[in-house]
């Protein structure tokens, strides 16, 4: 059973997120060079691209839950689909703020209509669409069901949508500022990855116990919820 | 096959003749988006130079709204009265149906608006060639609208708070069609080809009628469960 | 031919039944009986294909219901609590659309016909919405009368019905079953029809 | 504000990002505890509910 697993593997991504997430920043902050042309600002992508990068994974691997639910019937599936959404969401919306947060000391301005800002965006409301919708609906299967069919049709849309910003981006702006124009010191990697990393214990951690929490809420009319040690208590 | 189109024009038809029943429902569509156009001047103030610049893009958001206004309707006053449950019922695939559906809310609500633009557009001061332009590509643009707005509305099929979920799901996924449509008037305004805008949008087109009807049909059996 | 065998459907967390089996022949006539909310309308919208059933098979002719679809929605004629009828329509328009959705290129005078033998006699190019409740009914039945279908799943056909009317439909269900057709249907009302034994359904809540 | 910004990048980059970051995760981390606890609460309730009747 999946229960029971999840649980005991919980502690150890949420332990080892910690940790990577320590190491990260030190040598983010401590080893890594100041860029030679943003100065300290560009440490802000030690957060930025392990957010934006899981923000749109995440969302790949919760349509592919959701298509996994919708075409075999399977629950756990569709409870992972539901899981996984807010978690997503919040990384798009870490993205967006620490993009802005780039952004003020390097354009001058908090928000730039960039294709990737502005796809980010995006898909931050397509996970509120999910999000909402699952919500909204009271039956829980028709809830899966009919947010699942949302999410498949949003991942279908996404590379169309970041496809057309793209392009009335390279339209209106002629051409769009690079985030590192040249390639990064080997430290700066190392501090990526390693948060990258960390980003991803962290999101299997939280989105395992939460999955657990969907799973005891849905089956509480079972045998097995009623048996577990922690209810029993 | 025979029997397939003969569904589809049925359904068609059937949508229509209800839509001349209930002429306040298109017109309140109609009379929304020529409101929301005409709004804009007077908050962005009457310098004809920004509004020929901004023309494509207030038309194209507003039909957007309008569009969202009407696509409510789509499915919930067949779900009501349980017609909707008949066309399930039907011998045909039920996307054939949907398509139907599709279609006659097309010409009910997005076709008004295309023939309300040059009006529109003469308000905003707008080239003549830039007009067509427009039309030319709310024409293509809109039945995409009305096709992925049928998706969200059968999603939110009898929902509570159903029309601003149903903008919510549905607004994010035209952004595509929206960047194309406006993106064409702005090319032919300043000189540059808009026959590569155009035919993305009809690539778009071709790819809605496509996949959305049988979409569609899935988040109804869903939805009607 | 229809045959339902360990069925299970549930409404939330709300099991309405399970295990249920039954097989209906051509000729024969089913009442489902049961107390309000023991699950007789999800029953008869699982069996339109409405609901996909938690557990168990419902086969037309010996093949899976899911796997035939519309080879097999042809077959079957539904009326559910609603009337399935458009207020702004005439009871001619809904029947002739109503026939033509599942199928069917209906004649304006075999539609008139079956309209006045409904009672609706003059009634026929009124918009429905001048109608009372028991002449929607009626309007909605006529689709009995003009359909080919071979199963008919009807939920509450009596509601709202008077005397005369309730006979009428016992005639009708009299003829179809003659046909060699079949019906399912629930009822608060006594029914009998003549040379028939009807098949007793009862749901429990469990 | 600029010129602060400007004369305190690292400051900057801290409280504005990693510490509003951090913030996000761990108000997340906050919501999924309370969610187990109320849950598992619900389902007892539940039980107890069901063992009286």
């Amino acid at each position: 059973m999946f229960y029971p697993l999840a649980g005991k593997l919980v502690p150890w991504f949420a332990v080892s997120s910690a940790i990577l997430f320590a190491v990260g920043m030190y040598l983010g902050f401590f080893v890594a060079p100041t860029d030679a042309t943003q100065g300290e600002f560009y440490r802000i992508i030690y957060i930025h691209v392990p957010a934006s990068i899981l923000s749109m994974f995440l969302y790949l691997v919760m349509a592919g839950y959701a298509a996994l639910g919708l075409i075999f019937n399977t629950r756990l599936s569709s409870m992972m689909a539901s899981a996984l959404a807010p978690t997503g969401a919040l990384f798009a919306f870490i993205a967006l703020w620490t993009g802005a947060l780039w952004g003020k000391p390097m354009w001058g301005t908090w928000w730039v209509w960039d294709a990737r800002l502005t796809s980010e965006l995006i898909l931050l409301f397509l996970y509120l669409g999910f999000i909402s919708l699952h919500a909204s609906i009271d039956d829980p299967r028709r809830a899966d069901r009919a947010s699942a069919l949302l999410a498949i049709v949003g991942s279908v849309n996404v590379p169309i949508i970041y496809f057309s910003v793209k392009w009335w981006n390279t339209l209106h702006q002629g051409s769009t500022i690079k985030f590192t124009g040249t390639s990064m010191q080997v430290t700066m990697q190392h501090a990526m990855f390693t948060m990258l990393a960390a980003c991803w214990l962290y999101a299997v951690a939280v989105v395992l116990s939460r999955v657990r929490s969907i799973i005891l809420e849905r089956e509480r009319h079972t045998k097995w919820v009623a048996e577990l040690p922690e209810v029993a208590l | 096959m025979n029997k397939i189109l003969w569904l589809f024009f049925v359904v068609v038809r059937r949508d229509l003749i209800l839509a001349m029943r209930r002429r306040a429902d298109v017109l309140t569509t109609l009379i929304f988006f020529v409101m929301v156009v005409s709004l804009f001047p007077l908050g962005v103030g009457p310098e004809p130079e920004m509004l020929r610049k901004m023309a494509p893009g207030v038309l194209w958001v507003s039909a957007l709204l309008a569009s969202m206004l009407s696509l409510g309707r789509l499915f919930s006053a067949d779900h009501l009265d349980g017609t909707l449950e008949q066309m399930l019922l039907a011998p045909q695939p039920l996307s054939v149906v949907v398509l139907g559906k599709m279609v006659a809310h097309w010409m009910v609500s997005g076709l008004p608006l295309v023939l309300m633009t040059p009006v529109l557009g003469l308000q905003f001061d707008m080239p003549l060639e830039a007009v067509g332009v427009l039309m030319l590509s709310l024409l293509l643009g809109t039945p995409v609208l009305s096709m992925i707005g049928a998706i969200g509305a059968a999603l939110t099929l009898g929902l509570r708070g159903g029309g601003v979920l149903l903008s919510l799901l549905v607004l994010p996924l035209c952004i595509p069609v929206l960047i194309f449509g406006t993106g064409a008037v702005g090319a032919a305004t300043s000189g540059m080809g808009f026959s590569s805008h155009l035919s993305l949008l009809g690539a778009l087109l071709v790819l809605a009628v496509a996949f959305t009807p049988w979409v569609a049909a899935q988040a109804l059996r869903i939805s009607m469960e | 031919m229809l045959e339902v065998s360990n069925l299970a459907c549930s409404r939330g967390d709300h099991r309405l039944f399970s295990g249920l089996g039954f097989a209906l022949s051509p000729g024969q006539i089913m009442q489902v009986q049961g107390e309000n909310g023991s699950g007789k309308t999800s029953l008869l919208r699982t069996l339109c294909g409405f609901i996909q059933p938690d557990e168990g098979r419902i086969a037309w002719e010996g093949k899976d219901v899911g796997e035939l679809a519309e080879a097999y929605f042809s077959r079957v004629l539904y009326l559910g609590h609603l009337n399935a009828i458009k207020d702004e329509l005439s009871a001619l328009e809904n029947l002739k659309i109503s026939a033509a959705v599942s199928g069917m290129e209906l004649g304006e005078s075999a539609a008139i016909s079956a309209l006045r033998r409904m009672g609706l006699k003059g009634r026929e190019r009124l918009p429905v919405k001048v109608l009372s409740q028991g002449q929607r009914r009626r309007a909605a039945l006529a689709r009995l009368l003009v359909s080919d279908a071979a199963l008919w799943i009807l939920d509450e056909p009596l509601a709202a019905l008077d005397v005369n009317a309730v006979s009428l439909i016992e005639e009708l269900f009299g003829e179809h079953l003659a046909r060699q057709g079949m019906v399912i249907f629930t009822t608060h009302q006594p029914l009998l029809v003549a040379g028939a034994e009807t098949i007793c359904l009862s749901l429990s809540a469990p | 504000m600029d010129i602060w910004m400007r004369e305190n990048p690292l400051t900057y980059v801290w409280i504005g990002s990693y510490a509003v970051a951090f913030l996000v995760l761990a108000v997340e981390i906050a919501l999924v505890v309370h969610k187990r606890k109320a849950t598992l609460q619900e389902v007892r309730q539940l039980l107890d509910v069901e063992e009286s009747e």
